[in-house]
This record gives structure tokens, sequence and C-alpha cells, in this order.
């Protein structure tokens, strides 16, 4: 039997507003998170932290941010590497001026950094729609770029005009610098990416979540219902941009450890836009699910052909992965316009009604 | 009272002591728009006829470029591969509309707008594998493009003028002139201004849309190499040059999306206050590179005032 | 124990208006898109409670005139006072606040939701808990969200769209979508309800339905209608008084027999030229 | 407090008991306003008694008969438990019937108060009202639209709710006078009358007494080991004697669960989430199911639908005998293990029937493949063989011993006998009172002795199960004196989901004949995949590829008839497909859905002069009523095709035994 879902029924409001109203969902989930939470990290390498599963749960994270924005509120943005950096810095800032500061804390609060600039940059989308809006985002992108390179205070006027991550303690075990371990990392990045997707969720699924996708799917009958079109933008890119900037702050602190500028530039913008694309716009499993794909093609592209005996060098490694990226998305673009979610969705559906095809 | 000095006083008082400098800024910055009007002109071109949102417009470019520098390099006379160019955005234009956009059509803009960006991606990579990512010297002379420059003595300092920009200058004017006659007096290229508005119209014509298509992004791809070749003439060929595309998108936002003439303006005014905010703001008092973001901070302004652009029709909303 | 709330006791809470007041009062009220005049110095009025109808043929003016009242447009003469308030412009979502809702004569639904979700909206409005609570979900959140989806669950029973809870709009029929978006309308708890064309290219049946529906919200729940329809037919079996307008103008206004003797609306459709 | 009985002979005081042996345990569901609204058995207690003593504030006192009209709701099963709480004999009504049904049956059974469902049925009851003098005071659960109707004797079902609560909070009189009139109750006092809709004739109202009710249903319990554990689902019609029997008599007596479902749209949703443990349906309904199972499969890939049937034939090869816990080949076994997981099982879900211990068909003879359809997918479906007036059990097949062509063993208490004439009599604690206000008709069907006739005919074959062959007076014989069964051939070809409905003629003909009814969903959808336009079922119906699809069903029917040795005779010579779906609006129907022969033979008497005068085709006219009352002609030439014909099998016909 595929998903038998016969027999449950829901008595109360509350059990049918439950996370998981369908009982297999939970016990999925039950297993994946046994899997994150237990079999990975006894299994996996060093390696396998570092080029899968942090940077995996990291730009789940900032695809979510973005997906909030993109998927749910319907503001299309090309400015979320930016916005990372924003996040990134104001932590390195909090943490170089407050050393003491909890890291937690420290990230939680970098997140209203990039929250109220995000606002600031959202304020354009009261007026400017659609494509001129993502244009618009890219002013965002360009100009914080240019201001991480150029704002000394910033990188506490670093000769190399790069931050570095100082080591950083939490209840005894060193979870960001040099000396933290990818395992611990990797739980701290784990328990983060899963709080925040929870709040996630429950604001997507209540009245914010419905006031986005009302103004997504057509504004002005949203604002002739009483949506306060302002408000539910700016919401949109204040929760959006937190999240981003927590992401962005996750991404310079438990992954690479030191970051320029330039790392935050328009590549990193458009990889999450990807992501979130590829994972299925107004989804939230869809991150994940776009980021496995997007991070873990590379690793394939570049193991397998070895694995057969194949060597090929790196350069055209690169090249070659760039241009399957690029063909992959067109082609689940094609398949599957709405994503991997989706791709899910049916498939579970499927399962559902089986043995009926609809 | 220095910052304000900074700002409002002593960049106007440079221009005046030097007049001839100024001149040549503004030519800079004139040939820089000239650019960046023509990449905008085919994103412009694309969007009126299929409202895709070619993010790929800028690889073009850089692939038409490279195309011709890297047959060139196979040992191809130039004017071979300068044909042989054209034949190849030719195939990319009906590559593109029998892989990317017939599957796609009647999909939303973003889909379509992400597929576009699905074909620079494979474009760099493509283009890469071949030709290699290291930079290129475009074959200026093989073309025949002149590459002194004239001097021209004024205000008492001088003015210098590259010959080759003069020829960009030139060549594109005549570019857009031949497009908007094509346009304007062609059976095709009424068919693609019309639709823009209605299909039907459009393919009551007797062209079907799949032409009307590969014909409209072979001429961005024209637009494309023409580009390429003026920008690689000044700063070589590689894949660096996509971030120019970068820069035709404010021009959009200026001029609207869906108009020729708000793209060449748009871009001439853009390249042109770039250049100056650079030179006599940016430099003295932010550092320099505000070139990053001038443009996109500009339109943005202009957009608050006018969220259709500056070219763009007025959209009522009704209900 | 269990909650089986009676649907009489859903009728809009008072406002101090007695039935049969005035509850909208639109006052010379002109409007103009350019030089093109959409509305010419019309008055009317809405009485608490009545089913009020305005007609005409196309291009009368009827969508302008709704637009106005609900603060879409605002005109360049005349004023609006309603309950009691005077003013000329105001945003559409303070129209909502003060008790103003709608539907459109082209559905305008939120296409990527369900049908429970696209009513939920329309509460949206009334719901007031803030994002902290919302993140948590349970508590305050929680309880505000079941409170509302019971209010919700009432108006899907009272459409009889119980067995479309769950599908979304998108994939709905014409007929069907028009009744989820009254229900979204509804769910603003409106003290004046406006329907744009709330019978456009139904079938018969359906326009029956509707009506019963129509009559049902103003008996039930006490609600007071003005609705926009093209058809004159169903309209004057529903409404309590009709205003006709042609051309930006008011031509007759009254009960649905004095308007049927009236010339001008004869002349008026049957399209004589002026 | 006390309200231990040591004699539960009403349901009343059941009602008492339950609510404290069982407390907070669900006695009820209803899928309202989105969620299955839940009672316990003490809420319902209160559910009951705020009614009871609101009705009593309206004057219902013993004796008086109650309506009950509508669908299947908490409330109007309350209605029936406070009008028995009080003495008075609920009368269960057909929601669906006419009002000229309706206004029989109400003055017949000299109703004066009428609990109904909504506007319709409040309409439907004041349209008649006239000719009802009893009747005073009308009742109704769902206000809407009735907020301006004249309420000086029309009542909400809310306000008397809250009248009862009122008086029993206020005053501590009330309730004891309440439990003082239920301990008045007792066993042999009537329970209800329970109206038969009746294939001929006008309906009449059976009674039943606690008795009746309290010991048949307490039986039924034991036979199937039904108690508080159950769950069933509740959307037959309340007027209809089993729908009484397991929502409510088996409810208050095992003490189980009865869900109602929110719409007739959703009762399929419904069903799947609820999934009931104890599942009633008449063949009907499992042909439906079954039909829209096969319709929807249609649609799957190749692949699918190659497994499907692949799995689907390995469960009728081994599935009944794995359920009768047979001996089975490991191999198969294990196969049927794969199948459950792939087919079966899912399909089990799909139809809520997954967690369903026991379930029945009865109300009339379910086609042998249908039954056999269901028991191979492992699920425990019994026939049971009942009737009205004998508070439904007659014969019950039991776990272990189902066999898909007998109605079973005699149920517990029941003694059976056949008559010279090949009828069925029995004799039980369930016998009906008699007749409401006809002893004549009572005279007729009961003996003296307590013995009742069925109408049926049927024998008891080797292993002692009732075989039921067909109405006693619908058995014919050819005129080569062979047994004509008509019912026996029209559930053969109602097999496949093509045939909606089919009636056999043949007594005292030369050979037997069939008109048919096509299935309008199944031929639908097939017309839609082969790109066949129609603009109506008349259409639809004279196509010739439908023709040429009906014939390879009447052939394939006549193979399997003539593998029965008593039927070889009767295999169906020629046949017609009908222009109009037989209509219970038409008279065609009961209002059960059973086909009324005689009155079909009637109407379309020149149809069937033309199956025996062999005319290829034939031109008729019939008159229809439409939905909203009104009538109109329809007017079609119907084809006849003639059938092929197979030889009987060699071996002896055993004849009945007995």
């Amino acid at each position: 039997m595929f998903y038998p879902t016969a027999g449950q029924f829901k008595t109360s409001y509350q059990a049918d507003h439950a996370l998981f109203p369908v009982r297999q969902d939970a016990i999925l989930l039950g297993v994946i998170a046994v899997l994150a939470f237990v079999v990975f990290p006894l299994t996996a390498n060093e390696f396998t932290f570092r080029a899968l599963l942090i940077p995996v749960l990291i730009y789940s994270l900032a695809a979510l941010g973005l997906n909030i924005l993109t998927g749910y509120a319907g503001q299309l943005s090309l400015g979320t590497g930016a916005f990372m950096g924003v996040g990134a810095y104001a932590c390195y800032k909090l943490v170089s001026i407050f050393p003491e500061m909890n890291i937690v804390v420290a990230i939680a609060l970098s997140g209203f950094f990039s929250a109220a600039i995000g606002v600031i940059f959202g304020l354009p989308s009261l007026r400017i729609k659609g494509f001129y809006l993502a244009i618009a985002t890219l002013a965002a992108q360009f100009f914080l770029v240019w201001l991480f390179q150029k704002w000394g205070w910033l990188y506490n006027y670093n000769a190399s005009g790069a931050i570095q991550v100082p080591n950083i303690d939490l209840f005894g075990i060193t979870v960001a610098g040099p000396r933290a371990t990818a395992v611990a990392q990797y739980y701290f990045v784990l328990c983060t990416v899963c709080v925040i997707t929870l709040f996630a969720i429950n604001i997507t699924r209540g009245r914010i979540g419905r006031m986005w996708k009302a103004v997504r799917d057509m504004d002005i009958a949203a604002e002739l219902v009483g949506i306060n079109l302002m408000r539910a933008k700016l919401t949109a890119f204040f929760v959006s941009s937190y999240i981003v900037g927590i992401a962005g702050a996750l991404f310079v602190f438990l992954w690479r450890g030191a970051a320029e500028a330039n790392l935050f530039d328009i590549p990193l913008s458009f990889r999450v836009l990807f992501i979130a694309i590829i994972g299925g716009l107004g989804s939230v499993l869809g991150n994940y699910l776009g980021a496995i794909l997007i991070v873990a093609l590379p690793v394939i592209i570049s193991t397998v052909p070895e694995a057969f005996g194949l060597p090929i060098g790196s350069a055209t490694v690169e090249h070659l992965n760039v241009m399957i990226i690029g063909a992959l998305i067109i082609t689940f673009l094609i398949v599957e316009p709405h994503g991997l979610a989706r791709f899910w969705a049916v498939i579970r559906e499927k399962f559902i009604l089986w043995p009926f095809p609809h | 009272m220095d910052i304000l000095n900074g700002i409002l006083v002593k960049p106007f008082a440079d221009m005046a002591a030097a007049p001839d400098f100024l001149l040549q800024v503004l030519w800079e910055g004139l040939v820089g728009g000239v650019l960046y009007a023509l990449i905008a002109l085919g994103f412009v071109l694309i969007y009126k006829s299929s409202r895709i949102f070619n993010f790929a417009q800028g690889i073009m470019v850089v692939f038409a470029a490279l195309t011709l520098v890297g047959l060139y390099e196979k040992g191809l006379p130039a004017f071979i591969a300068l044909p042989l160019t054209l034949v190849v955005m030719l195939v990319l234009a009906m590559t593109i509309e029998r892989v990317v956009l017939r599957p796609l059509v009647n999909q939303p803009d973003i889909i379509l707008f992400m597929a576009t960006i699905g074909i620079t991606l494979f474009l760099i990579g493509f283009g890469e594998l071949i030709f290699g990512g290291e930079n290129k010297v475009m074959i200026t002379e093989q073309l025949m493009i002149p590459t002194g420059s004239f001097v021209f003595e004024l205000f008492g300092g001088f003015v210098s003028i590259e010959q080759k920009d003069l020829t960009a200058v030139v060549g594109a004017v005549l570019l857009v002139a031949g497009l908007l006659v094509f346009l304007n007096k062609s059976k095709i290229g009424r068919a693609i201004r019309a639709l823009g508005d209605d299909h039907q119209a459009a393919l009551s014509v007797g062209i079907s849309l799949s032409t009307i298509w590969v014909i409209v992004w072979f001429i961005a791809g024209v637009i494309a190499l023409a580009t390429g070749i003026v920008w690689g003439a000044r700063a070589g060929v590689s894949f660096a040059l996509e971030v120019i595309a970068f820069k035709a998108l404010p021009v959009l936002m200026l001029g609207g999306l869906e108009s020729v003439m708000g793209a060449i303006i748009g871009g001439l005014a853009i390249g042109i206050l770039e250049k100056v905010f650079e030179i006599y703001w940016g430099q003295p008092l932010l550092g320099g590179n505000t070139e990053a973001w001038f443009a996109y901070m500009l339109a943005l302004l202009v957009l608050l005032f006018r969220p259709q652009g500056l070219f763009g029709e007025k959209i009522i909303e009704r209900v | 124990m269990n909650p089986r709330p009676d649907p009489r006791q859903l009728a809009t809470p008072g406002d101090g208006i007695a039935k049969g007041d005035v509850l909208l009062d639109v006052r010379n009220v002109s409007l103009a898109f350019g030089g093109v005049k959409a509305i010419t110095d019309i008055s009317l009025n809405v009485l608490k409670g009545e089913i009020r109808a305005i007609i005409g043929p196309n291009g009368a003016g009827k969508t302008s005139m709704l637009n106005v009242i609900n603060g879409f447009y605002t005109p360049q003469q005349g004023t609006i006072v309603f309950r009691g308030k005077e003013r000329r412009s105001m945003k559409p979502h303070q129209a909502v606040g003060q008790g103003i809702a709608r539907t459109f004569q082209n559905v305008a639904l939120f296409k990527g939701m369900s049908t429970l979700d696209n009513i939920m909206a329309g509460r949206s409005v009334l719901m007031k808990r803030n994002i902290g609570w919302q993140m948590l979900w349970h508590g305050p959140a929680l309880r505000e969200e079941i409170e509302h989806r019971e209010k919700v669950e009432e108006i899907i029973d009272f459409l009889e769209i119980q067995h479309i809870r769950r599908t979304p709009v998108g994939k709905l029929p014409y007929g069907l979508q028009k009744r989820v978006e009254l229900g979204r309308a509804l769910a603003m708890e409106p003290t004046l309800l406006l329907l744009d064309e709330p019978m456009a290219g139904m079938n018969l049946e359906e326009k029956e339905d509707m009506s019963r529906f129509i009559i049902d919200v103003n008996q039930q729940r006490g609600t007071t209608i003005a609705l926009i329809e093209h058809d004159m037919g169903v309209v004057m079996d529903l409404s309590d008084r009709v205003v006709v307008l042609d051309y930006g103008k008011k031509i007759a206004d009254g009960t649905p027999d004095e308007v049927k003797g009236n010339q001008d609306v004869i002349d008026a459709y049957l399209g004589v030229p002026h | 407090m006390a309200h231990s009985i040591a004699s539960t002979d009403t349901f009343a005081k059941y009602l008492l008991l339950n609510a404290e042996r069982f407390r907070s345990r669900p006695a009820m569901r209803f899928k309202d306003y989105g969620i299955w609204q839940s009672w316990t058995w003490e809420e319902q207690l209160d559910e009951v008694r705020a009614l009871a003593l609101g009705l009593q504030t309206i004057g219902v006192q013993r004796g008086d008969k109650i309506a009950v009209i509508g669908a299947n709701r908490p409330r109007l099963y309350w209605s029936f438990a406070a009008a028995q709480s009080l003495g008075a004999i609920p009368v269960p009504i057909y929601a669906d019937s006419v009002a000229e049904e309706m206004a029989y049956v109400l003055d017949h059974a000299e109703v004066k108060f009428a609990v109904v469902e909504d506007q319709e049925q409040v309409d439907k009851v004041l349209s008649v009202a006239e000719r009802v003098p009893a009747l005073t005071e009308l009742i109704y659960d769902e206000p809407r639209g009735l907020k301006d109707y004249d309420h000086t004797h029309l009542h909400a079902y809310e306000g008397l709710r809250a009248t009862g609560l009122k008086r029993f909070a206020e005053d501590a009189d009330a309730g004891a006078a309440w439990l003082a009139e239920i301990a008045k109750g007792s066993g042999g006092d009537l329970s209800v009358i329970l109206y038969t809709s009746g294939t001929t004739g006008r309906p009449k109202g059976v009674m039943l007494s606690n008795d009746n009710f309290v010991l048949s249903a307490v039986n039924g319990n034991g036979f199937d080991n039904l108690d508080e554990n159950e769950t069933t689902i509740a959307y037959l019609p309340l007027a209809w004697v089993g729908d009484h029997l397991f929502s409510y008599a088996q409810s208050y007596t095992a003490g189980y669960c009865v869900a109602c479902p929110e719409s007739p749209e959703t009762i399929n949703e419904d069903r799947r989430e609820i999934a009931p443990t104890y599942f009633f349906a008449p063949p009907r309904v499992f042909e439906t199911l079954l039909t829209s199972i096969m319709v929807r499969m249609e649609d799957a890939g190749r692949i699918k639908k190659a497994m499907f049937h692949y799995f689907l034939a390995h469960a009728g090869k081994v599935g009944e005998r794995i359920l009768n816990g047979e001996a089975v080949a490991p191999w198969d076994r294990l196969k049927y293990a794969v199948g459950n997981f792939m087919v079966y099982g899912p399909l089990k879900n799909r139809m809520g029937l997954s967690r369903m211990r026991v379930g029945y068909t009865a109300g009339e003879a379910i086609g042998p493949e249908l039954f056999s359809f269901y028991r191979s997918l492992g699920l425990n479906l019994k026939q049971l063989y009942g009737q009205t007036e004998a508070t439904v059990y007659i014969t019950a097949q039991a776990d272990g011993k189902i066999r898909p062509d007998t109605v079973g063993l005699p149920s517990p208490d029941v003694e059976i006998k056949i008559a010279e004439s090949g009828e069925v009599l029995y004799r039980s604690p369930g016998v009906f009172v008699g007749y409401y206000k006809n002893d004549e008709a009572t005279r007729e069907t009961k003996t003296e002795d307590g013995w009742v006739h069925t109408g049926d005919a049927g024998f008891f074959d080797a292993d002692g199960q009732l075989k039921i062959i067909d109405r006693a007076k619908d058995v014919g014989k050819l005129g080569s004196g062979a047994l004509f069964a008509p019912k026996y051939i029209e559930n053969t070809l109602k097999f496949f989901p093509d045939i909606k409905e089919a009636v056999a003629f043949g007594h005292g003909r030369d050979f037997c004949a069939a008109f048919i009814n096509i299935d309008l969903t199944a031929v639908g959808n097939w017309a839609e995949r082969n790109n066949i336009a129609y603009a109506s079922y008349q259409e639809l119906a004279g196509h010739p590829q439908v023709y040429e699809t009906i014939a390879t069903h009447v052939d394939e029917a006549n193979r399997r008839l003539a593998r029965e040795p008593l039927m070889a005779a009767s295999q169906i010579r020629r046949f017609l497909v009908l222009h109009k779906e037989l209509d219970a609006d038409d008279g065609e129907l009961t209002r059960t859905q059973k086909v009324r022969r005689s009155f079909i033979a009637e109407r379309y008497g020149p149809l069937i002069e033309a199956l025996y005068d062999g005319s290829k085709e034939k031109f008729i006219e019939t008159e229809v009523t439409y939905e909203d009352g009104r009538k109109g002609i329809i007017r079609a030439t119907v084809k006849i095709v003639d059938a092929k014909v197979y030889d009987a099998p060699s071996e002896m016909i055993r004849e009945a035994a007995e």
C-alpha cells in the first residue's frame, strides 16, 4: 500500500490545521529527521559535510527566504546575494564589536539588518511591478556589493578587504572559525534551518501567508478585500530578507570561514534563484529539493567521470558544469515549470490515488 | 561644509575649469551609451515580439564576439569568419526557438525569464568549452576598422577621439536606422511590431509565429555581434564582457521595456551620466567604481516617479 | 462542546442605522478619465437592508459607479456619505474596513489558492495576530485562525460549496467561481455588499441559484446589497429599488415596476440614439 | 445519576444506559462545517433530552405519530430517540418522495408532528398540509430561507432544543418527569412505523415494536460480534428498515459510533475519511463502485492497467479461498500478498473499506460475480436476506461459510420453512406487529401462528443455505416449461459495467428476451475515449457501436447462463437497448431503485411485442416526467438485435432438493 489515507479524519479544526494532516507525511518527515540528525552525522566524512550537507542546508535557507518574497508574495528579486552579504557583514561587525555576544544571538540579530535594508529596497515595489521591480532589486545587488568593497569599516579595514571568522564557542564547543569541526557546524546549521523553516511554514500557512499569496495572485483584488498592499509587500520583504540575512551569516560563519565582497555578487543571487525556481516557487519543500540538486550536481559531474576512469581537467569540469546546469534549468522548466516540489506533489498524489490514474 | 562644497560646487568648478576634459568625458560616455543602447535594443526587440525578458542578450554579445575571434584563431580569414558567425547566430536563434521557446509557449513570464538565464549559463559553458576562458583580442584590423585617433585641439587643451569608437557610433547609427526601416516598412517588421499587441493580428499577416521568433532572435544576434565587435575592440573579448549586459537593464527601466526610442535615448543618457558622475563625484568623493550601480540608482529614482519608465505607456488599472 | 452556531446569529453587527434608513448616499458625483466622462452628476442612495440594483446598457457607467463607491476611483466632483460619514476619496482597503465589500464582473479570485483559502483571505482584515504569534502558530494565532475558520465554514455551508473546499479555484467552473467570490465578499462581514454583474455568463439554472443566494444573504444576514446587472429580467425580481444609468447619466430611479414603465429606460434598452 | 435500568427493552433506556457505560465514547459524528463534529454518548443523551423536553412544550404525547423527513443527520436520528422517549412513534419518510406520495403516508399514519430537514421539505409538507388534517406542528432543522414563514405552527429545531435545555436547567422536575416517561415505555410498545415502498399498490405501514428492534439488533450484534468499537456510516434513507437497524438500533444496543456524511456529493470522500468497520450497502452501491473503479482504470497507462487486471484475475482465482481460510499454495499466497500491496489494499483504501470488518449487502440479490469481486479483494462482505416485516434478519451468512449464490443460514432465533409453491416463510422475534390500519393485508401476510410470507421463491441447498431465485410471483415458466427467473438473468447482465439496468421477459413465451439500459457514466466515458459524439442519452443508447458493445456483453451473459443448469434454457435470444433511462419519477423503478417489471411491461408493450415478432426495429412514444414535475413525450425508433445461444452442459440438472 502506498499512501493509505482511509480512516484519517479530523474532529476539530485544530487537527485539520495540523502541520501534517496526513499521517504518512509525518512519518516520512520523521524518517528524514532521523537521517539528518542521526544517520548522516554518524556516516558522513569531512568532505561530505563541507561539500554537500552544510551547503545544501544553507542554500535551502537562502532559497526559502527568496521563495517567500518571490514564490509567496510574487515579488521577483535578483539581489538575494547582496542581502546574504548584509547578514554576513552585520554578523561580522556584531562579533567584532561585542566579542562576548553569543553566536546564536549575533546571527539572529544580523538578520534584522538585512531585513531593514530589504524593506528599504522593497519600498519601490509599491510603485514598480514585474520585471521593472526585478531590475530594481539589481540596484540593491550592485550598490551593496560596491559598498562592501569600498566601506573599510565593514571589514575592519583589513588589508585583504576580506572578513575572517574568528573561533567562536557555543556551550564549550567551537562552532565557527578555523578550529570548528564539521560535525559541530553541521548540527548548528541543521538546528537553525529547522527552526526557521518551522517559523516560515507557520507564517506562510496563516493570515500573512494568505495575504502574500493574494497579492501575488491578483493585487487589485487583494486590495479590494481589504489587504493593505504596502504592509503585505513590506512584510514579505522583511521576512524574506531576514531569512536571507541569516543564511548569509551562516554562509560565512558556519561554512566558508572567510569572505570577500564579490562572493555576494550576482552569481550567488542567481544560484539561489535557481534553487528556488527549480525547487518550486511557492513551496517550502522545494527549496530543499532545489538545493540538493544544485549543490550535488557539480559534485556528481566532477566525481562520476573519475569513477569511470575518465580524467577530465578541472577547467573542463567547471565549463561542463555551467553548461549542464543551464541545460538542466531549461529541461526542468519545460518538464515541470512548477519545480521539483510540484513533481513530488504529483508523485504523492499518485500514491494517494493509486491504483487510479487521477 | 566641505562635503557640500565637494558635492555642489567643486565638480562644476572642475568642469568649467577644463572644458576639454569635460568634452572628452562626454564622448567616452556617449560611446559607452551607444553600446548600452544596442544591447537594450536587443532586449526590447525580443520583449516586444514575445514578452520574453531575454536575459541572455548580454551573453549573446560575448558569444558572438567569441565565435568571431575563435573562428579567426582557428585559421579562417576574417571575411569568412564574419559571415560564418552570422550563420552561427542564425542557428542559435533557430535552436532557441525550437528547444526553448516552443515548448515553453504560454508559460508565465518568470518561467521564460528563467529559461533565458538557463540559455545564458549554457552559452557561457559552451563558449568556454570550445574557445577557452581566457581573454582574447578582437580582430579589429582584420575587419578593416580604423584604429587611429583624431585629436582636436579645443579650449586650450585637446580632445582625443579614437577612430574605432567613431566607427562604432557611426555603425550603430546605421544599424539602428536600418532596423527602424525594417520594422516600419517590411511586412515581417510590421508583423513583429504587431506581435507585441496581439498574436492573432500578427498571424493574420501570414507568417508563422515560429518564423517571426527565429527572425527576431536572429536580429538580436546580429545586434549582439555588432555590439561584441565594438566592445571587444575597446576591451578585449572574454566573459567578463557579460557585465555590460547588466548595464543594459537600467537602460530598459529608464526607457521602458517596449520602446525602441526609449532604449536608444536611455542608453545614451545613462552612458553619459554615469561617466560624468564617476569622474566628478564618484572618484573624488566615493572611492570610485560608482559605474557599478549609478545607472541602477538613477533608474530607480526615475521609476519611483514614472513606474512605467520614461517612454512606456501609462497603465490604467481596471477591475 | 459542539459548535453548531445558528446561522441566524450571523447578521452583521448593528451600526446605529435602522433598517430602511439611508446607509449610503451618493451626492452629485461626476467622474471622468481624461476627457471621457464616465459618470455625470449622479445622485443615488441605498437604504439599509434593501437590495438595490444599478442597471443600464454597456458603458452606462455602472462599474465606474461601484468603483467610486468603494474608493477605487476618486470622483472629480461630488461626495459620498456612508454610515453618516462624508468623504470623497479613500483607499479601497479602507472601504473594507468601513464595511463595504464587493465582487467583480470578471471573477477576481486568487487563482493559486483553494476555495477555503480564498474565503479565509477575505477575513484577513478582521484578523489581528501579529507575525510573532503567526510564527509560533500555537496559542493566540491558532485560536484566531480557528475562530475565523469557523466563520468561513458557515459561509461555505451557506453557499453549499462544501465539496470544493480544497479545490484550487482556478480549476472550478465559472459558476462556482462566482459563488466562491461571493463567499469571499461575505467573509468580510460587510454592511454593504457591492455585486458587479453577479450573474454574468451564467446559464439559467446558475442564475436562479445565484438569485437565491443573494436573497438569502440579504434576508438571513441582513446585508444591504447594491448590485449591477446588465440583464434586466433577473434584477427586476430580485431588487427592492432600481436605478437606471445610461451614458453616465441617471435616467430613472424607483421600484422595479416604476422603472419598467419609464419611457427613457425603454428607449435606452432599445438603443434609441441620443 | 443512576440511570441504570435492569431491563433495557427500549432505545430510550439504552440511551440512558449507554450514557453511563460508554460515557465519553463517540456515539455520533457528522461532517459539518468541514470537520467531523462528534457527540459522545453523554452528549447524545443531552441532545435527545433537550429535544424531548422541547417537544413536550409543543404538545407531543404518548402515542403521537411524528414524521421524520430528511437526509442522514444526527438531529433526525435524535428525533427518533426523543419521540420514543416520550412514547411517541416516529414515522420516517423517504426524503426524495414527491409531495403526492408523502401526503398519502402522512395522512395514513395520522401524523401530528413532523421533524424535517430544511426548507425544501417544509415546502413539500406545507403543500399537502390540507390533506393531512392531523398534522399540526412542523419542526425544521435548517433555518435557511424560512425566516419569513409564518411561525405559528412552524418551529426551529434549534429553538425547541434551547427550550428543552432551559427547561432541564431551570426545572428539576422536567428531567425527572422525562425519566419517568422513559420508564413507562416497554418492549411491547410500538417503536416505529416504517412504510414499505412496495412494488405494487399503496405503501403499507409496517408496525414494529421495541422488542422487534431490540431483539433483532442484539441478535445481530451477537452474530457479528459488534461492540462499541465499531464505526458505521449512515447514508441510506432513514425510512428504510436497514438504516434504522444499522444506524440506529444496533448503534444503541452495541454502543458503536454512527457517522453521517456531509452531503450526498461527498459521500465517497466521507466514507474514505471515516473508513467504517461495519458497512452496509445494497448491491446497487457496490455496482456503482465497481463501475467507477473500472471506468477510472480505463484512463490508466497500459502497464498499470495490465498489472491491475493481472492481480485482479489472481484475486479472482485465490482471493476468496484465502479469505475463507482454505488451503492455498504458498506461491499463490505470495502473489496475493504482492497483489494486496499493489492493488487490493490501495483499492480498499480508495473505497474507504480498508478497515471494514463486517460488510453486508442486501435489499436484492447481488450478482455472484460482483459479490465475489469484493470478497476476492479480502473484504468480509456477506449477504443478508431480510424484510421490513422481519425487522431485517431472515438469513445471514456466517463468517467463513459464504457462498456467492446463497443468502446464508437462518439468523439467530429465526425459523424458516418453504411452502409448496416454493415460497419462503419465516417466524422470529422480529416479526412485525401488523400493518398499520390494514388488518386485511396483515392477515394475508402473517398467519395466525406467526409465520410470515416473504413473497420470495427459494430453496435450501445441500449445506442448508437458503437460495433465493426471485419474487415468488415473478418466477415463471417459459413456453417449454423450463424455469424462468427474470431477476437472475437481469443480475447476470448487470454485472457488466456498461449495463445499468436490465429487464428480462419470457414468462409463457418461447424464449427469453431483454430490455437493456446502458450506464451513462461508463458508456459515456467509453464514447469520449473513442471520439463518439452524442447529444443525448437517447442518441448514445441507439449508437451502432454501443449496440455492438452491448451485444458482446449479452453474448458473455449467455455463456454464463448456459453454464447454470437451471438457467440454461433462459438464455437471451433477442434484446434491445432502451432509449431512456428507467426512472423512479416515471414509476419504472421503485424508490429503492428496484425494477417494476409489470409496469414496464405495460408501458413498453409495443417493444415487447417487437422482441417476439422478429421485427428489426420499432417506433415508440413514451411519456416522461422531468425533475420539476413537467411532463413530456420522447419518441424513438429502437433497434432489436438477435443474440447467440449456447448449448447447456450435458451434466444432470440438479433440481432443488426440497
